[in-house]
């Protein structure tokens, strides 16, 4: 093979080697987590570490939102229907912050599996829908449940 | 024998017209000059041949040399190319490599230009003359077959320049092809490209 | 392979005849680093909290500083001419440029990192998540800048235009770099964060010098 | 191929058979790991099959004719002069197309949509976001396009498409930059976060910038239309990282509502859906009449001392 070749061969072989490695250590990050961010399942289950900076999200969960009367503190439960825990949080909530809401929160896990958060942020959903068509789907929503649960029973 | 062809040549910079067909034929063993007037084109029409220069029409063709692989082609440019902070000898053995020319003759090229014993002096510290004659000894290295130089004759003394032009001719006479720009014809019998009397196309 | 180690031979010669430059580059990393401590009040967690990003500001304007001149000799002596019309494939003298320019102003960099990080009152054990992560992320500054420099080699006031157009190009590995440190500082394993930054290497190794090869021949007149 | 070879040949000779077999063992495998709504499946999947065929009889049976139809694409479209007397008869219909399809969505979309069950009135904003970030990142892609183009065939229009680009894509990435903080402040409760999404875009808008002072930093115009390409090639790499930002960083920003193909589920009612497509493609013909203005202005410029500008500056006065 002529020098010329060889030196071109050498080059492409390199860039494909290194690009390839590219991936490879591309796929090793993406399978460690390099987000710190938590799913209450991974929060429940002890996988997220206590006592560090990290960011969750969640789901509100309904019926567990509740303010202090004299100070802006605030607790309520976050869930992804596996795992729920209960998140404290002292200042302005914004204005989307409702049950039902899915939030992404800045904080700590606590011994105790709370999260003190120092940040909340609503994370609005990609769903677009109407009122009048989220109260179907509501209603909707609680028809089958009924019905299930008129199932169970009988 | 090498021949480079051009047909057409049209180019243009800063929106002023250069040259607009333009045609001549080099062969081996022929020394050819670029003349015209300043900011006739001359540098743009060597660049074009020794191909940094793309912007161009027409059409510019080589016959007997493969450009590219080994490319036989030595470009003097305004600029030297040597770098300040080196000697003449490293400077000259980096350029030998990269052009797959063998270092044994750099010390016989710098004697030849007159530099010998200027070992251990970086180009930085030599005066203007000397680092033309060190972008010079080049022309004593083998292995190039077409010599492009951008006015070589600068800054030489009356020796030097004829020197070099000793040098073309005997390259000449070796069946090389020798283009380059000056006032200065180096031989009576050299071809000339006039360049300058290409004016902004007609209203 | 000769033309290889004759370009590094070449390249490593110019650099430490004109050692005023590289000088400048590892002084002002440091300068720059020890101001910040000077700027705000010195507080342990204060300065900790911010060391990072500190470190990794000052690693990326160092190198961006010294890249400007990478080719911008070799183009005023008219040395680019002569890579292009030379018949060797230009990328090896352009791979050449690029690891003697790490060697000389990245590894430094990383050298005096952990004095530094060590001064911005970071715990000893962290020092070398500093210097891995900025072992990592320099070589891609000096090759994502070079690409930058060979784009604006031969302009006038190229600097602030080689800033505008490589400080986007450098926000990943700024990122990830400081984040490196961020997440050693809290505990955890950073390995992840490494393999980001190594990935963002390989990518630049493999796909850099090509684009900074094409960009000499563009600003040099093709 | 001869009238006669024609005859000659089977009607289904065997290469069609097996490519045939493999294709609709493309399709049904495709089928079954694809994961969206049926109906479009089918309908994409079905289309493309077909699509493919006659693209394939129409190669095997007139291959002459197929290659002189591309040669003949690409040197219209590498010649200034043809583009720009096509692009001066397209012009006015797209301006109309583009006015029609933006008045029409906006207001649907802002007078008489329904309001967001959760955010009220402030969604409607999406009206302005989404249409302006997707023409920004639209336009990068083209801009990358068109870099490998210039770089690779030289050809003089890709360079003059990237000039064009750039100052329109530069403002539509700072109109989704701004109204996405407008919007974020009721929704997410804060105007900014160093969040993956928002900063890949804000690395958009100065890549954009960066395109744009390059090529005034270069005098020569064929110098900086190369320049400005090959970094255009180099910054598309973001234009990914915006786009997948969302998976991979679980960012604040919602993730995406619709897909070129459909999304998995309809994540958008159709109350809404139909403005916002109406403004999205309003604003892909309002970007691509300003492309078409400036390339033109461009062309006359750089063509202005050959005849047939000079023709046309005559008859236009």
């Amino acid at each position: 093979m002529n020098p010329v070749r060889k030196r071109r061969l050498i080059l492409v072989v390199g860039g494909l080697v290194a690009f390839s490695a590219a991936i490879g250590l591309l796929l090793y990050a993406i399978s460690s987590n390099i987000n710190l961010f938590y799913s209450p399942e991974e929060v429940v289950s002890g996988e997220a570490p206590v006592g560090k900076n990290m960011r969750v999200g969640g789901i509100v969960a309904d019926g567990t939102v509740r303010r202090d009367s004299e100070t802006l503190k605030v607790q309520f439960d976050v869930t992804d229907g596996i795992g729920t825990f209960t998140v404290y949080y002292s200042g302005i909530l914004p204005d989307l912050f409702r049950e039902g809401q899915g939030i992404v929160a800045n904080g700590m896990l606590q011994e105790d599996g709370t999260f003190e958060a120092y940040e909340v942020l609503a994370k609005h959903d990609e769903e677009y829908t109407p009122p009048e068509v989220q109260h179907a789907l509501d209603k909707a929503e609680r028809m089958k449940a009924l019905q299930e649960a008129a199932e169970t029973a009988g | 024998m090498i021949e480079v062809q051009a047909q057409n040549l049209f180019c243009e910079r800063d929106a002023k017209v250069l040259f607009d067909g333009l045609n001549f034929c080099a062969r081996g063993g022929e020394i050819w000059q670029v003349v015209g007037p300043n900011g006739a084109g001359k540098t743009t029409l060597l660049r074009i041949i020794a191909g940094l220069f793309q912007f161009y029409e027409g059409e510019l063709g080589w016959k007997g040399i493969e450009r590219g692989a080994n490319s036989p082609l030595l470009y003097l440019g305004h600029r030297a190319g040597l770098r300040e902070e080196l000697t003449a000898i490293e400077n000259l053995s980096w350029l030998a490599a990269l052009h797959d020319q063998s270092q044994e003759n750099i010390p016989l090229a710098l004697e030849a230009v007159g530099l010998a014993g200027y070992d251990t002096v970086a180009v930085a510290d030599m005066s203007a003359g000397q680092k033309r004659r060190v972008a010079l000894a080049r022309l004593w290295l083998p292995g190039k077959q077409v010599w492009i130089l951008d006015e070589p004759f600068t800054a030489l003394d009356k020796d030097g320049v004829a020197l070099i032009e000793q040098r073309l001719r005997e390259f000449a006479q070796e069946g090389g092809l020798v283009i380059y720009t000056s006032h200065h014809k180096v031989d009576a019998t050299s071809e000339q490209i006039m360049l300058g009397t290409f004016k902004e196309q007609k209203q | 392979m000769s033309l290889l180690l004759a370009c590094l031979r070449r390249e490593w010669l110019i650099s430490i005849r004109r050692p005023s430059e590289l000088v400048n580059a590892w002084f002002f990393f440091v300068v720059v680093v020890s101001l910040f401590p000077l700027a705000i009040a010195p507080r342990e967690e204060t300065l900790q909290s911010m060391a990072s990003g500190v470190l990794w500001v000052a690693a990326l304007l160092a190198v961006l500083l010294s890249i400007e001149s990478l080719f911008r000799d070799d183009e005023a002596s008219g040395v680019l001419e002569q890579l292009l019309v030379a018949p060797q494939e230009m990328i090896w003298v352009v791979l050449a440029k690029l690891s003697v320019h790490w060697l000389l102003i990245g590894f430094p960099l990383v050298l005096v990192s952990p004095v530094l990080a060590y001064m911005l009152q970071l715990p000893p054990e962290i020092l070398p998540a500093v210097a891995y992560s900025l072992a990592l992320g320099t070589p891609s500054l000096v090759i994502i800048g070079a690409i930058g420099a060979a784009l604006t080699v031969g302009l006038q006031r190229g600097g602030v235009l080689l800033a505008l157009l490589i400080l986007p190009l450098y926000v990943p590995v700024l990122i990830f770099g400081a984040g490196a440190i961020q997440r050693a500082m809290a505990g955890d394993d950073i390995s992840g964060v490494l393999a980001v930054l190594g990935a963002i290497l390989a990518l630049t190794l493999s796909v850099g010098p090509w684009a900074i090869v094409q960009g000499l021949k563009i600003s040099t007149g093709d | 191929m001869s009238k006669k070879q024609i005859d000659k040949q089977p009607l289904f000779p065997r290469h069609f058979l097996i490519s045939s077999v493999l294709g609709l063992l493309g399709v049904v495998l495709a089928f079954y790991i694809w994961d969206v709504p049926l109906a479009n499946k089918t309908v994409i999947l079905v289309a493309s099959y077909v699509i493919g065929w006659c693209f394939y009889f129409g190669a095997i049976h007139r291959p002459s004719w197929y290659w002189r139809t591309l040669v003949r694409w690409y040197h219209q479209l590498g010649s200034p002069q043809h583009f720009y007397r096509i692009s001066g008869w397209w012009l006015p219909w797209l301006t109309l197309i583009a006015v029609f399809l933006l008045g029409v969505g906006v207001v649907w979309g802002l007078a008489f949509s329904p309001p967001h069950y959760e955010q009220g009135n402030s969604y409607r904003i999406i009206y302005l976001h989404v249409p302006a970030a997707s023409g920004a990142l639209m336009g990068y892609m083209a801009m990358g396009f068109c870099g490998v183009v210039a770089l690779v065939w030289r050809l003089k229009m890709a360079e003059i498409m990237i000039k064009a680009i750039a100052p329109f894509g530069a403002v539509l990435a700072a109109i989704s930059l701004f109204s996405g903080a407008v919007w974020g402040k009721p929704t997410w409760g804060t105007y900014w976060v160093w969040d993956a999404r928002l900063t890949s875009m804000l690395i958009l808008f100065f890549l954009y910038l960066g395109i744009i002072a390059l090529q005034n930093a270069i005098p020569d115009p064929r110098q900086a239309g190369r320049a400005a390409s090959l970094l255009a090639i180099v910054g598309v790499v973001n234009v990914f990282i915006v786009r997948y930002s969302v998976e991979w960083w679980h960012s604040l920003h919602q993730g995406g509502s619709m897909s070129l193909f459909g999304a998995a589920k309809s994540q958008i009612h159709p109350s809404m859906l139909w403005p916002l497509l109406l403004c999205m493609f309003g604003t892909y013909f309002l970007f691509a009449v300003t492309v078409f203005i400036r390339a033109r202005t461009e062309i006359l410029w750089r063509e202005r001392r050959s005849n047939w500008v000079r023709r046309e500056v005559e008859n236009a006065i």
